[in-house]
């Protein structure tokens, strides 16, 4: 599909041109979530986006389905709602790195380890941007930030990890400079039945950008280009060889029964059906 | 924005000069003008690999006709 | 009348599953708390029967995110939850108000200022339920003060929130929640069951915050094709944020209107032995049936005694009361808490008569004897 | 209008919730208007526990028990705490396994090893509290056998209804045996 | 007067880091939201640099809970948020009064409700910062107008909170904490502290809930030696659970009374040409700025206008309102919500005076030619 | 020590006895703390207790200690300020699985990410106790409680996993049966600096016992006997001799630089001090 | 409660009587009383190991004496 | 008591809040009020951006500007939105290389190739916003050309001081030259 098919099928065009600022990975990340959508197959009319708040949860706004820009943090409780109330429809919850690890840690862990059939995309800038440039739970120990000034004492979470650990059964690591990995990765994702979870590395010029050297998103995008390293080159690496790397690509997946196919069972014991 | 199939077009409205087309277009099709907007300088050598669309933050490149890369 | 089975012993948390389910309750998401838990473990257990969903959640921020989403994705939801859990679903609340998502919330009020006395009966949450939440947001709550009348509201809370798409709260005190008494239910198929409208409009055409002729949007739900967008941000008819003043200013104020000029009004209230009252006892919940009790007994000492006692606690029965306030010499304001109620009586009455409040926050009923006294005293003074 | 409160306070485990869950459905059965309500809390896991029976013809306003007409003890702690709260013409109904300093009391007391009955009549101390319903039905009438009966049934497992149908009868039959005495 | 050193550009948000640090704070704890977020990185740079502490917690609700932890542990404590997150941190709060834990919290007001307009300004959080919590708990809140204003509430926010072992809140607007304006600030040495009493008993007969002769319990920190019990659950003078009632009551009349009854009264208005007054202006906030400008021009105009401003939010200034309105005409009462303190008004009035409300929600400040035009509308009654 | 010695130095003997009820293992690891401190050897005046909500969360009021029994699954959170405010105390949090795991779960793995040094003991009784028996996210899918009465859907968290996916630098899980183990592990999680966790499985024989035929507190003893395996004899196991067992033991230990240390060094550098 | 150094010592009013101490002694020292409660019957075969101090949830089991097992 | 109100908007990153922060500051140090406001929101982000100054011998209470005396327009946008809310009397400065149209207006108007003289002057477009304050306070007076360039090295960073005081240099130069222009 051309880029002007994709933006009318897709997108509500006359939202555009969106509130992101030059060089913001954001609209990277949306453009490869739309095209994986479109890649995936996904019934447009049953595909409800749900996100939190911040810069990247705006994006819901522009994609023209049905869209949920919920409070900051709970848009993994809203989407379970939205899922459990009706399993036909295919979730999708964009979200950024303050929004899902931060204040949205624990919907976060126990979406996971229900194994509902979410498929979630963080937008990981490594920053909290729409409040201009305070220190996530992602942002690399050490890199400065307006509550940083010193920089920063936290240690960061490997989130893919965290994720896998709560339970979750797709997990993939990519970025946006990796851009058509990334629609790919999303794409699996969206195919898989249970929770699908993917971190995507990205850039907020803006803030992040400002304070730790990289003065363009140009320059931030060369630098994911050299510490990102795909999962079987990595396979390879000692651990030496691979400190201050990060891994990207399928992570982890496994096959486990999905929460709501689940309930269906409780439902029909609890009606006396078989099953 | 015009638009022919197969030609390459910046929607200058919507561009808001980053810069990621110009640095990573592997064939270095584009130049950047004063205000940091890219200029297809370069057309013939574009291979229709589509990095530049999928990579544009404001949806600002096509790269004209159908699917490419896909 | 031996062997009656239509009359059953039923509690007040036991009324509002019941109450629920009458209503058409499909999804219930929330997290144990006492005294509200028997509500959850009600529908527990009735809900896949009736092929609806319950899930505990991991905290009552996502139960209360959860029922929103449920909602918006079609279905009748609710939660419960008692004091501190109310706290947390609070921003959440806010934007179900905001962005006009129907959902019931029941709080089974306890004994407070936090953890307090886990099982105790209080009414301290009344003005919470109004301002709990930050903002200048609308908000409907209901107190019933017995078992039938849980049930009875508890159809009504989701009625309203189907009407008028906006959060309502059923406001239980841990009394009226946990005692049982003889009660006997409409069957199902009798009880008044309100349905959110649905939109006629084209999805092309058609904008989700338009308002209907009663200020109310008709409401798609998630998967209808209509590709809507809700947001907690101030928004114009079409639901997308502008950031323009004016937007939000028409939005806000059409929320409030909403319930504010609604026919019949929301607002309402009991009136018992009121015509040639001159003394009032204002109460509600559980204190009402002391205060029934106690205006009876004064009735029978010859005290002209009457009780108004407020069904919704909001929209406050302000018309009510200052109407009984013009004729009354005094009211009586007995209440569970340091007093709540009583800043509202005092608010609209506008001097028109004697303010007596009655608080009791040592974990027990005020009895009949306690508000017979106080009427007694005041009638002392009245003439 | 005849209204009859009646406590039962004893320690957890005892059932003491349940039967008076029972007692009020009876008196539903009856036709009769009933409140229940009980003591929540910790204390209700191991330690005391106690549910509040209101009995009317009429309507049943303010529903907790204050000064009780009917008062059943099955322990001692319960016993030293409630026997106050009794009208001085009320009926005080003591298990004399458990309640071992009974007060003195101007209305009636009876003492009936009700424990030692469940366990003698059904191997089952389990069901002292339904012999404890046997026993305080036979004793005042409260409601009728017939609906006590039924309401018994209504509440328990269905494994469990011939055990507790021998628990009320021995209820009854102990409460018989001692307004038979009280005959001589 | 040129090169002036002493005076300087501060925003309010400024201004209360430095009155958090000339009151003595050592600790913050908190989550960035827009319009609050100067005071938690103005705190992140100069926290350090007194050997205090700062931390960006995961969410608003832990940010509460380490600030009770730190003031527990013997520092001075605070939080600063705005309406999402301040609904959020409410059951700490709650929990902060009921264990008497000293502490400050900032909600910068914004736009609600829900994420509303988030870098708007309004008022509509007044009634949450009472009422946000479950159960009946005491609060305090501040309400200051101007940047010098702040630094000076900011110490009063700590000084009240450690000599009444309660929680603070300090109750900004958007526009006094965004907007920059010449102050001159007083040296750190000049400005008066106050700071928690120690208790002096042994430990072994320490009683940590035994109130002082202000009703205040003295108060040691963790690692002093006492093996003190601190709970959210209603306790007695030990500090422990009970489940008793009396204790229940006893101990939340108290935490009401020590507010109450504390001398010179923590409510607190300013007046400003109120003794001959008969349009009295009610305002606080940046909007009782514009209201001032409009009172000084309907006096130039003839009209006998008046303005007071309450301080204190929490406990609302009550005798100043009602001596006001026993004199007024009529009262007029501006605010960016749509009726918060007027409630306030309306209720211990007690239908002495004309009530006008003057509501503006569209995200704008209330412009003195509003008020000025309202009270010139007023007037024209009045005779 | 004797046991009248442990009582009368670090309990609250006037509070004894506890209101716990029979067979309950609350009982057991309070006492495997108060032995464990006593082990450790801290400073019983430099040591705080803190706790959330829960039938556990009631233990720090029997122990002779600052004490502080906080909000529902916030005692993580107020215990870093505790910590943070005067890093000198020792601090040590008693939660439920309810607490720590369900409405704690975010506090729970943002304190094992900063590895703050507190120690966490983790009372897993698998249910929800103090609100009468209903599931937590520990619970064994498909077990009973009184909001799952067709059995839960949900799967269950290996918490433990989860807290060394989230930064924890030592985790550890024991029994109430295994008490000796215990004491050594809580033990020596108060001598690691960092975050320490040590998960104890144990019994509620009051609603989960009741709910799912384990008659009493004999029996869910008897349960933990058979299904615990010592993490060195796991380690000689296929992951199909391991299933429905679960191990127990030193589960992670690693040492990193700990949050009030690196902040010391912030402190430092922001007063221009040489570190 | 009585107590003497290495006499094993039950406090009947903190004891509920779960019955752990009895199911789990290695020596068998215990036996369960009408309401549960345990009887030392066999305190010869008490090897001294602590457990049941160690397991006891209501604290009632002393072996008196000193520290053992520890 | 003289009071002057001051607007200056153009897009972000143009540097304008912080040239409203300089001016309020060297009103200060002339010893007189100032206050300080501006726009916050997304579209402080790389869209449109607004600070407003106002100065007075007195007290300042309504803080918000509404018809200005002063208006800098350093883009097309924010010159169409704002030049209404302009007294009659007023100034109107519009930077030349970013406003087009300039609108009629009853005051003062000085049309100033602001960012073309801060690009020849210093080389760095950066510091437009320092040449437009010099434009600014050269043609109107609001504050002393000292405490203004007092307030300007107290804000920038030490690298830059040199750069600034060209560029405010460059900016009182121009304003000199319009002012000559006007004299002769
Ligand atoms: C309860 C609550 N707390 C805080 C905020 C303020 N807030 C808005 S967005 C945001 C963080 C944004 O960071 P992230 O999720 O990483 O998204 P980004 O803007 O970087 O895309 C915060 C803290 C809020 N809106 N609500
Ligand atoms: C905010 C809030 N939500 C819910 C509760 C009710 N509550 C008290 S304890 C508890 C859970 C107890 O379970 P757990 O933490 O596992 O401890 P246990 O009682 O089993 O020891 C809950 C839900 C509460 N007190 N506060
Ligand atoms: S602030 Fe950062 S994350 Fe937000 S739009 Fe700008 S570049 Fe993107
Ligand atoms: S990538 Fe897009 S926005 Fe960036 S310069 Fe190229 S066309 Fe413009
Ligand atoms: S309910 Fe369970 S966890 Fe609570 S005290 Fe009883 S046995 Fe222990
Ligand atoms: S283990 Fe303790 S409580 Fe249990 S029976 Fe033995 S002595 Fe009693």
């Amino acid at each position: 599909m051309s880029i002007e098919e994709l933006l009318e099928r897709y997108t509500r065009r006359d939202k555009l041109p969106h509130i992101w600022c030059p060089g913001c990975g954001n609209g990277i990340i949306m453009g490869a979530v739309i095209r994986a959508l479109d890649q995936a197959g996904v019934d447009q009319k049953k595909t409800v986006i749900v996100s939190g708040i911040g810069c990247s949860s705006r994006a819901p706004g522009y994609m023209k389905f049905d869209t949920l820009h919920t409070t900051h943090g709970r848009a993994l409780a809203y989407a379970t709602g939205v899922k459990l109330a009706r399993p036909e429809l295919k979730v999708v919850v964009l979200t950024g790195d303050g929004d899902c690890a931060a204040i949205g840690g624990n919907h976060l862990i126990h979406a996971a380890r229900r194994n509902i059939d979410l498929t979630v995309v963080v937008f990981n800038n490594d920053i909290y941007g729409m409040t201009g440039g305070q220190y996530s739970p992602l942002t690399p120990q050490g890199s400065y930030a307006t509550t940083a000034p010193y920089g920063t004492v936290d240690r960061n979470f490997d989130l893919c990890e965290l994720v896998k650990a709560a339970g979750g059964t797709y997990v993939a690591r990519g970025t946006t400079y990796h851009t058509r990995m990334l629609i790919d990765l999303i794409s699996a994702g969206l195919g898989h039945k249970g929770f699908s979870f993917i971190e995507v590395v990205s850039q907020c010029p803006m803030y992040y950008g400002r304070k730790n050297k990289l003065a363009s998103a140009v320059a931030m995008l060369e630098w994911q280009k050299e510490h990102a390293v795909p999962v079987k080159a990595a396979a390879k690496l000692t651990p030496e060889q691979l400190k201050g790397k990060f891994v990207i690509g399928e992570l982890h997946r496994e096959e486990a029964p999905e929460y709501t196919e689940v309930y269906a069972e409780v439902v029909a014991r609890a009606r006396g059906e078989e099953k | 924005m015009e638009k022919a199939p197969g030609v390459i077009t910046v929607n200058e409205k919507w561009c808001k000069g980053c810069g990621i087309c110009i640095a990573f277009c592997p064939a270095k099709v584009f130049t950047a003008r004063e205000d940091g907007k890219p200029v297809v300088t370069n057309p013939d050598a574009c291979t229709r690999c589509g990095l530049c669309e999928l990579r544009c933050p404001d949806f600002a490149i096509s790269l004209g006709g159908k699917s490419h890369g896909e | 009348m031996a062997n009656d089975r239509r009359a059953q012993l039923l509690s007040g948390n036991e009324a509002c599953v019941r109450g629920a389910l009458a209503a058409g309750v499909r999804f219930f998401a929330g997290y144990p708390i006492t005294p509200s838990t028997e509500i959850a473990e009600g529908l527990a257990a009735a809900l896949p029967k009736v092929g609806g969903t319950f899930i505990q959640m991991e905290d009552e921020i996502a139960s209360m995110g959860a029922v929103i989403g449920a909602s918006l994705a079609g279905v009748k939801a609710m939660t419960a939850t008692s004091g501190p859990g109310f706290s947390l679903k609070q921003e959440n609340i806010g934007f179900a108000a905001m962005a006009e998502v129907p959902c019931v919330i029941v709080d089974v009020q306890r004994y407070g200022p936090s953890t307090g006395l886990p099982t105790s009966p209080a009414q301290g949450d009344i003005m919470q339920a109004r301002w709990g939440t930050h903002g200048d947001h609308p908000i409907i709550a209901l107190m019933p003060a017995s078992v039938r009348e849980t049930f009875d509201l508890t159809v009504e809370a989701f009625n309203l929130a189907e009407e008028l798409r906006t959060p309502v709260i059923l406001l239980l005190d841990e009394i009226v929640g946990h005692m049982r008494e003889r009660v006997e239910l409409p069957p199902d198929e009798s009880v008044h069951v309100v349905n959110r409208t649905k939109p006629v409009e084209d999805p092309e055409t058609f904008q989700p915050y338009k308002p209907g002729p009663n200020l109310v949007p008709p409401m798609p739900a998630f998967g209808d094709g209509y590709h809507f967008h809700v947001t907690g941000l101030a928004h114009d008819e079409s639901g997308f944020p502008t950031g323009r003043g004016q937007d939000a200013d028409r939005l806000v104020r059409r929320l409030h209107a909403k319930i504010q000029n609604r026919k019949p009004p929301v607002a309402r209230a009991e009136e018992w032995q009121l015509e040639d009252a001159e003394i009032v006892v204002v109460a509600a919940g559980s204190v009402a049936r002391s205060a029934r009790a106690a205006v009876r007994e004064a009735r029978v000492r010859g005290i002209k005694a009457g009780l108004l006692r407020p069904i919704t606690a909001w929209p406050f029965p302000e018309n009510e009361v200052r109407e009984a306030a013009r004729r009354a010499a005094a009211m009586i304001v007995p209440e569970l808490n340091l007093g709540q109620i009583v800043r509202e009586v005092e608010r609209v009455s506008g001097g028109e008569t004697k303010i007596v409040p009655l608080n009791r926050i040592d974990a027990e009923l005020i009895t009949p004897a306690e508000i017979l006294e106080r009427i007694q005293e005041v009638a002392a003074h009245v003439d | 209008m005849s209204t009859t409160e009646v406590r039962l306070s004893g320690f957890g485990g005892q059932g003491l919730i349940t039967a008076g869950i029972i007692l009020a459905e009876a008196a539903i059965l009856d036709g009769k208007n009933a409140v229940q309500s009980q003591s929540y809390g910790p204390e209700a896991r191991g330690g005391a526990s106690k549910a509040e029976v209101i009995i009317s013809d009429g309507d049943i306003e303010y529903p907790k028990v204050g000064d009780a007409d009917v008062f059943l003890a099955m322990s001692q702690a319960a016993c030293d705490k409630y026997a106050k709260a009794l009208r001085p013409s009320g009926v005080l109904i003591v298990d004399t396994d458990h309640v071992k300093n009974v007060p003195a009391f101007s209305g009636k007391t009876y003492s009936v090893p009700i424990t030692k009955i469940a366990v003698r009549e059904t191997g089952k101390e389990l069901v002292a509290n339904i012999v404890a319903l046997g026993v305080l039905v036979g004793l005042t009438g409260l409601v009728s056998r017939e609906a006590l009966e039924t309401a018994v049934l209504d509440r328990v497992p269905p494994k469990t209804k011939d055990l507790n149908k021998q628990a009320l009868a021995a209820g009854f039959a102990a409460a018989e045996e001692i307004l038979g005495k009280e005959g001589e």
